[in-house]
């Protein structure tokens, strides 16, 4: 077999275990001799091809590129390990998903819309587990620490960027609904509904 | 049609103590444990019965502490600002109340609990994202014949330029060695010079000039070659008048 | 893509992280699915034979089989676990700059400047990296070596000749000579420089 920068890439993202960036691709290879960004895509779009009739695939996480077996034989592979994967609880998957959503965001805030109190383990669970990290305090009394989420987040959660997080479900603004019930004139009430069609609203509607 | 379901309320509260325990852990909180009662009975968000709602989560919370649960301090705030708005609600509107008085009371917990309701939500998508070890598996191929490489440390130009700029404002040379550009060649040319003469090899004088660089290569050479015998890095041999001139390192 | 036995005895093989034998392979599938051990074995002689002209292999090690990245490869893939580069000492910087801007020059003479003693480790490392050579010995007591910069030390630092190391009478203010550099455009360099250009060097630079 002669090496050629296509078996140096599929055999790197088989061995790495992690996502790696075009940079590291490029890396592998003596100056001068690496290839350039368009044809790491270009090879990675390849593999993704030979890969379509295989248990493999190359999914793009975490702005870098990874090679995984893919969600349908998970009922199979699974039967490898004896330990089951970790449950985590509603208290860390809320507070994980406040962090995402809301990020930068303080334990107070927190607490604020989940309306208990975040336990200290939680947060020290997702720390150890990297998917969180203080990024800065917050400038007010007592300066708590701002948590946000990883590259290791994304990562395990099979996210390229945040922007691939589930869209959140819209919220109706209470006081807006009771103001325009009061002061609009039930002829207006007809006529702005059919005409004040929000195509974006519709859009995320349809997503979530 | 909220009122005749809010008449219909199933008294349904009575649950097996041992249950209730259960039951009650899996709540996440007070905003939580309203949103269950307002959900079980299909009420619009939006409109809550809050006497009826009010009345419920306080009998929960009197069943908790009977139990003698250990009760966050949450779930009685909740109850006290529940009975809060449930006084402001009966309170009769003054005719000409300036406009803020119209929000309605509820607004602020209805906004809470709409945002908790969008997280829980949220967290329950997270979920149900396909999740690295429980529904995917990197590949972790085996490489056993590589080893981890210690890298070179990368030297860029403009640090070289400073370590320079630095050792010559130390010795305070720079003034006396002022080299410019075609200085530098002649001192490449030297280099390259002595390497072609390493091993004490007399060359010819005439071999030492490139051909393929020019007049510019020529006139380098000769400078580099009187600098090198100025040097006395090299000496000139000429046996006689007119014979060959033979170069050697010394 | 359909789960087919292959497909799933190629992705543990892949995710597994150790040898797997035929009878863990086996115990993948529900009970009276499973593959019999002929066939285990004609999955496995397939996936390699798919391998061939690919940077991976399967092996038979104690214990099973398992899918590694084919040892000719290590040179490439070795750099995937690279440590961090250190850092060059600030004595060695300054001993090369000499070495370049003084050349052919003498330890002693490197001391002269530096007013320190050069040590030997700087200079078997500059050796090493190949970025300097001894070009000969002075006539004078003890014949010290003189050393020069090298062509390897002109490609790292992306330099055609010596002629190129910024003028040293700008050297007041590295910062204005860098820039200099920086902001000549290619075909200025060219112009002035057009007896000597060499088009490999031009390639080179497209490349990177």
């Amino acid at each position: 077999m002669q090496p050629n920068v296509k078996s140096i890439i599929e055999a790197a993202l088989m061995a790495a275990g992690e996502a790696l960036t075009i940079e590291r691709l490029q890396g592998l290879f003596e100056a001068g001799e690496a290839p350039g960004r368009e044809e790491v895509r270009r090879v990675i779009a390849e593999l993704s091809a030979d890969y379509a009739r295989r248990g493999i695939e190359v999914r793009e996480v975490a702005g870098g590129y990874r090679i995984q077996v893919r969600a349908e034989l998970s009922p199979w592979l699974s039967r490898l390990w004896e330990e089951k994967p970790a449950r985590y609880s509603r208290a860390l998957l809320e507070t994980l998903a406040l962090i995402a959503y809301r990020q930068p965001i303080t334990r107070g805030e927190i607490e604020q819309v989940r309306g208990v109190t975040v336990s200290t383990s939680i947060v020290r669970t997702l720390e150890e587990r990297g998917w969180i990290r203080v990024v800065g305090r917050k400038d007010m009394p007592g300066r708590p620490a701002m948590y946000a989420t990883t590259r290791a987040f994304l990562e395990h959660f099979n996210l390229r960027s945040l922007d691939n997080l589930p869209d959140l479900a819209t919220l109706q603004d209470p006081d807006q609904a009771f103001l325009e019930l009061d002061l609009r004139l039930p002829d207006e009430v007809d006529e702005e509904e059919s005409t004040d069609v929000d195509p974006a609203d519709h859009e995320e509607d349809e997503r979530s | 049609m909220n009122a005749s379901s809010v008449q219909e309320l199933p008294h349904d509260l009575y649950i097996p103590p041992d249950a209730l325990e259960v039951f009650l852990e899996t709540f996440e909180g007070p905003l939580d444990l309203l949103l269950y009662l307002i959900r079980r009975q299909n009420l619009d968000i939006l409109d809550i019965p809050i006497a009826e709602i009010t009345r419920q989560y306080i009998q929960y919370v009197d069943l908790m502490q009977e139990l003698r649960l250990e009760l966050a301090a949450e779930y009685l705030v909740m109850a006290a600002m529940l009975a809060e708005i449930k006084s402001r609600m009966l309170l009769p509107r003054p005719p000409a109340a300036p406009e803020e008085e119209d929000v309605d009371p509820r607004a602020e917990l209805i906004r809470r609990l709409q945002e908790y309701e969008q997280f829980k939500q949220a967290a329950e998508q997270l979920d149900t994202l396909p999740r690295m070890g429980r529904d995917l598996f990197p590949t972790l191929v085996s490489a056993p014949d590589c080893h981890p490489q210690q890298r070179l440390p990368e030297v860029g130009l403009r640090e070289l330029l400073l370590a320079l700029a630095e050792v010559m404002r130390r010795a305070k040379l720079s003034e006396h060695h002022h080299v410019r550009r075609e200085h530098l060649s002649v001192r490449e040319r030297m280099s390259e010079v002595l390497a072609q003469l390493s091993g004490e090899r007399f060359r010819s004088f005439g071999e030492l000039f490139p051909v393929d660089k020019g007049r510019p290569g020529v006139v380098v050479t000769f400078l580099a070659l009187l600098e090198l015998v100025r040097e006395s890095l090299v000496e000139l041999v000429q046996n006689e008048p007119f014979a060959p001139i033979y170069v050697r390192a010394r």
